[in-house]
């Protein structure tokens, strides 16, 4: 990865509204984690939870080249995905906290969270647990031929379960609608990518399926955008999958609290001069696309929007105990 | 009423519900081209066409996941895993996701799902494909388990099954595959959670399923001359499981025996032992006696399969050791 | 006698036997760079080598899988599991291959391998890193199971499972890693398929496995103060079961409750019923109760988490219950 | 595949002992599969059995390239491997009939034979099954640096199987000893296998990992004999795994009885043409490597062996039930 900063242009393919939404959509997922966070290391948040800061780009490209009855299924990591797929803060913080109020009345948190109406079909704590899922619902569409189309997201350790490879081979071959985007961390929990992987270059899994493979830079949300647009576009037309691998960073430990001791500080600091937000948002002030009164003001009403939605999940109830009983069986 | 068989009662209903419902779609290793491994599915993908009617490629888990991931956006699928000991290669998205997905979603969505595989012994066919694995199942909770053992029973309970808004794990078993006997004519279905029971008695209660249930009518007959009167209860579905059916027969014969494949240490036969002093201990004039499968796998060899699956004559020994 | 915590003893314990003997491997996610996902192995790689000591990718049936092959060319691996919830992506070498293969091929091998896997609920990690799974696995014939609650147990039962020349699914309870007690200082070990009385009683027999065991403890308190004296036995190993020693407690208090975390319906406390009621009957003065978490998976929500897992009160009531 | 048949000269760089034992290998299970049938249309062997009659080439080269410490782990179409790795017809047959002098002592039949005596670490009932068990085997000899090397076989159908990605990776990472040798016979019971996997090259699966992939004529035993023998000393000299596909055919059904209705006479004749006995038996009588007479001979000598074995296993008596109870825990 190039750790040098440079002024990105404004990318005259894609259009200004989009770079727009694109900023503003990382720019929703990075101050909900960290506000995620600040409530975990209150102990606001119970069980397990993790934060994508630093891989917003991924998110972001990807979920804004879905339309509205387009599916995705995501991770333990999952927050992103659901924020960019259209989910709304209060119910999000609500579940995070297991709240009644939450998407999920309390039952998932953050490793479960859904909004089936949004097509969110569910973060998931079992690392690639996710893939067969999307498979399914990507034949699904094909059976039901609604042009919908599913984007798979999971990290590059997920890549080495066997539900990765039984997925593709499957999605292959009968050119289901989804596209699979590895967002590569370059770490599995503590672990180098390379040493969990006998490839150092994921996107050449793709090869093992016939169908296309491409590394995108994963701190640029509009690389992303661009290849995701192609691979969804190439989804619907019925020429089946296409696997994208996203090379980002997680700028956080594994987990929320956890340091992530393996790593050096010269590593996180090259990363995050590649910010993607940062980046997005200097080449959108630059260009003059965005003025800072916009983005200023944008922000403010995101700081609000965030304020109110811990409130509300604050304020709301736990779930009634006898809950528990319910929803397991129609 | 006609005659057909076990699997031709299982064509039937995949068929009829096929015909019924368009989102019904099914899935599994050579099920369209071939009709599949058992002749379950002959010429249903002429019928239905390959796009409701798939081959798989041998990848037990992305089965089960794709009937997953295509509940929950709108079909009704039934997957097909051939041996039920190919959950093996299934599981975690059997218990990790199918199982729990509505659940820890908090309810937002239905899984109809169907998943059916052969299961038990008898077959010679040694000890990874002869398992009987319900015990596992109703200890997960999520999915119900149907364990039928007539033509009559496996039609009606998976006409059910797949009409069912939940995941059902619906086991065929291998040594009752060519069993005939009598079906009603004509739309039917009967519902999960309703105990049969096979034979009326009053001096014992023998709670058998599938190919067992067929050994304990045997022991019955053979009990009924030695002026025993056995009453034989199949429950059909282990989960649910109508406990009022068979606690009432425990409360009129005073005395239980449960007989089923599992293995005997944590089988299915203890919660059938556990409900019985649980609901009705005081009724209770001997110990319920259990019987299983020794804690060992099933072998190759016809005289070691024989010798550890439960047999009529245990059953009658079993029997009279509690009515002495 | 020295103070540990549970985790410390089970480093201990893996250090120990991996400095005896050359032949114990181990290897899982995270295992030798990260030191374990829950710092059980710190250091591990550097003492023994990453030949002995390696980091897997996220793969859980090759992680097993190659301990099996392993066991069958000479070596004693450990596999490490994480959460016991990942079995479900273990589960084809799990149950056709590990508990088979020794039978299946007539006894040629041995297959001395200790497979690791954090279990159990209370840490509000929700449906799929919460379960308890030995229900399961004790009714699956070729796997000892070992469930330890007590640093001391954990220590010597872990060093016991290593030596042991079967497959052994070590399981390890979250909710306990923190768990502070005496442990003996120097060599030791404790055979599996001994019950420890970690309580002595008159009155009634309360079986519970490992977080229940606290549980049952605390509610012997309470019951004590109320003039009840129960008896607390933690089967510390679950295959083999130590039937002797329950049997004669129950014989002794002619009651009986078991607590555990698994599921109700099947779950691993029938097999403690069925014991009872099979050995015992004549001796039960009341019904046996079973304590357990209701047909629900887990929620994330503390309150719905707590609301499901068994706690001392109910022990306390359902005690109360059978000895009126 | 190329259905011409064509008389093959002696290949030069294989020596001559070593293409008659391939010949005699080929022939030893040829003709025991051949007698397995029998039994088992007759109704001897119990349960289920699958034979390989058709696809002798890939055993014979591959175990023939193997030394006697080295390991193989194969399928439920197994019995080739095993003879060729020097099992012996009596306790083969009385395995296969469940006797109590069978390998297994009557426990496994023939999806479940192994000699752990000759590294045969078992057939396997599950597609894919021995995969992560030959893997570990590999392992096993990194760790112990005792230069064994390990040959796993399985189908084209297998290769849909997570288990397969798993275990590839994780020996092309670690660089373990092991050689996968996949018999394409084409079809996975009567699936083609064009309709399982969405690349028609599966030796291109090995790209994914990093490895040397390599489809080999599976109807040529000098060929397999060949890339065998390569992949075993690479695999032997540290520098990991290699997949081979060979690429074969079964001539009959997928278990014994089975007419496998989906296939064409006219396929099946064709194969038949390649027939890998026929081919390498030409070449030798054509050569001079060998006679017509000591062929008869050896041929006789078979005959003699078969009968015999088959008589010991007949002869055998079943297991003592109580047996039932042994072998389970040491
Ligand atoms: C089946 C399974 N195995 C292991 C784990 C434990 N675990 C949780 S996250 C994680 C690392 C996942 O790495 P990656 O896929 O790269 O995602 P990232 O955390 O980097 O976003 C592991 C091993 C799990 N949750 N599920
Ligand atoms: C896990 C599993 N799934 C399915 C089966 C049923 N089955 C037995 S053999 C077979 C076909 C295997 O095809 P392939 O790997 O090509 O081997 P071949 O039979 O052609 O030698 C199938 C599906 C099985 N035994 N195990
Ligand atoms: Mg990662
Ligand atoms: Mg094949």
């Amino acid at each position: 990865m190039n750790a040098q900063p440079t002024v990105q242009e404004v990318t005259p393919d894609i259009r200004k509204d989009i770079q727009i939404a694109l900023l503003h959509t990382m720019l929703r997922v990075r101050k909900f984690e960290e506000k995620a966070q600040e409530l975990f290391l209150n102990n606001k948040i119970p069980g397990f939870a993790h934060v994508s800061i630093g891989q917003e780009a991924v998110a972001a490209g990807v979920c804004l080249s879905l339309s509205e009855g387009d599916y995705i299924t995501s991770t333990h990591r999952g927050h992103g995905h659901c924020i960019a797929k259209g989910m709304e803060f209060p119910r999000m913080f609500a579940e995070l906290m297991g709240k009644r109020t939450g998407y999920c009345r309390g039952k998932g948190g953050s490793m479960h969270v859904a909004d089936f109406s949004r097509g969110v079909l569910g973060a998931n704590g079992i690392v690639g647990g996710g893939i067969p899922i999307a498979t399914g619902a990507a034949l699904s569409a094909q059976i039901q031929k609604n042009d919908s189309v599913v984007a798979c997201f999971f990290g590059d350790g997920a890549m080495a379960q066997g539900a990765f490879h039984e997925s593709l081979n499957v999605a292959a071959l009968w050119k289901l609608p989804v596209i699979y985007v590895c967002e590569n961390n370059l770490y599995g929990e503590w672990t180098h990518y390379t040493r969990q992987h006998s490839i150092p270059d994921l996107s050449q899994r793709a090869l093992a399926y016939g169908i296309p493979g491409q590394r995108v830079d994963g701190m640029d949300a509009l690389a992303i955008y661009r290849a995701a647009t192609q691979a969804i576009a190439r989804a619907r037309g019925g020429e089946g999958p296409t696997l994208l691998e996203c090379v980002t960073f997680r700028y956080f430990g594994h987990y929320i609290g956890d340091p992530h001791p393996g790593r050096t500080d010269h590593e996180i600091e090259n990363a995050k001069l590649r910010d993607p937000i940062d980046h997005l948002r200097q080449a959108l002030l630059a260009s003059g696309a965005l003025t800072d009164r916009e983005l200023a003001l944008f922000e403010l009403g995101l700081g609000n929007e965030i304020a109110d939605a811990v409130a509300f999940a604050e304020q709301s109830d736990d779930p009634e105990p006898e809950s528990a009983f319910e929803d397991l069986f129609v | 009423m006609k005659r057909i068989s076990y699997t031709q009662a299982v064509t039937e209903a995949l068929q009829e519900e096929m015909r019924r419902d368009p989102k019904v779609v099914i899935w599994g290793e050579d099920t369209a081209g071939a009709g599949g491994a058992f002749h379950m599915t002959p010429g249903f993908a002429d019928e239905f066409g390959t796009n409701r009617v798939r081959d798989t490629p041998i990848a037990e888990n992305i089965i089960v996941g794709l009937a997953v991931g295509a509940a929950m956006t709108g079909l009704r699928p039934i997957a097909e895993l051939m041996f039920a000991d190919f959950f093996g290669c299934a599981m975690d998205q059997v218990m990790n996701q199918m199982a729990k997905a509505r659940y820890m979603f908090g309810g937002q969505i239905t899984l109809p799902i169907t998943v059916r595989a052969a299961s038990g012994a008898g077959t010679r066919a040694a000890a990874q494909h002869s398992q009987s694995l319900h015990s596992w199942f109703m200890n997960l909770p999520g999915l119900k388990v149907v364990v039928p053992s007539t033509p009559a029973d496996v039609k009606g309970l998976l006409k059910s099954s797949i009409r069912d808004n939940n995941p059902v794990l619906f086991f065929e078993h291998k040594a009752l595959f060519n069993i005939k006997d009598q079906v009603p004519v004509g739309e039917y279905s009967i519902p999960l959670g309703v105990a049969d029971v096979k034979r009326q008695g009053t001096d014992v209660t023998i709670v058998a399923v599938q190919q067992m249930v067929y050994r304990a009518l045997e022991a019955a007959e053979i009990l009924a001359e030695r002026g025993i009167s056995a009453e034989v209860i199949d429950p059909r579905t282990l989960v649910p499981l109508d406990r009022e059916t068979i606690v009432n027969s425990i409360k009129k014969t005073r005395r239980l025996v449960v007989v089923d494949e599992c293995n005997l240490t944590s089988g299915a036969q203890n919660e059938i032992i556990a409900l019985a002093v649980e609901r009705a201990f005081d009724y209770l004039d001997a110990p319920p006696r259990r019987l299983g499968v020794p804690d060992v796998p099933f072998a190759q060899s016809p005289v070691l399969e024989d010798y550890i699956l439960p047999k009529s004559g245990q059953i009658v020994s079993a029997v009279q050791e509690i009515i002495r």
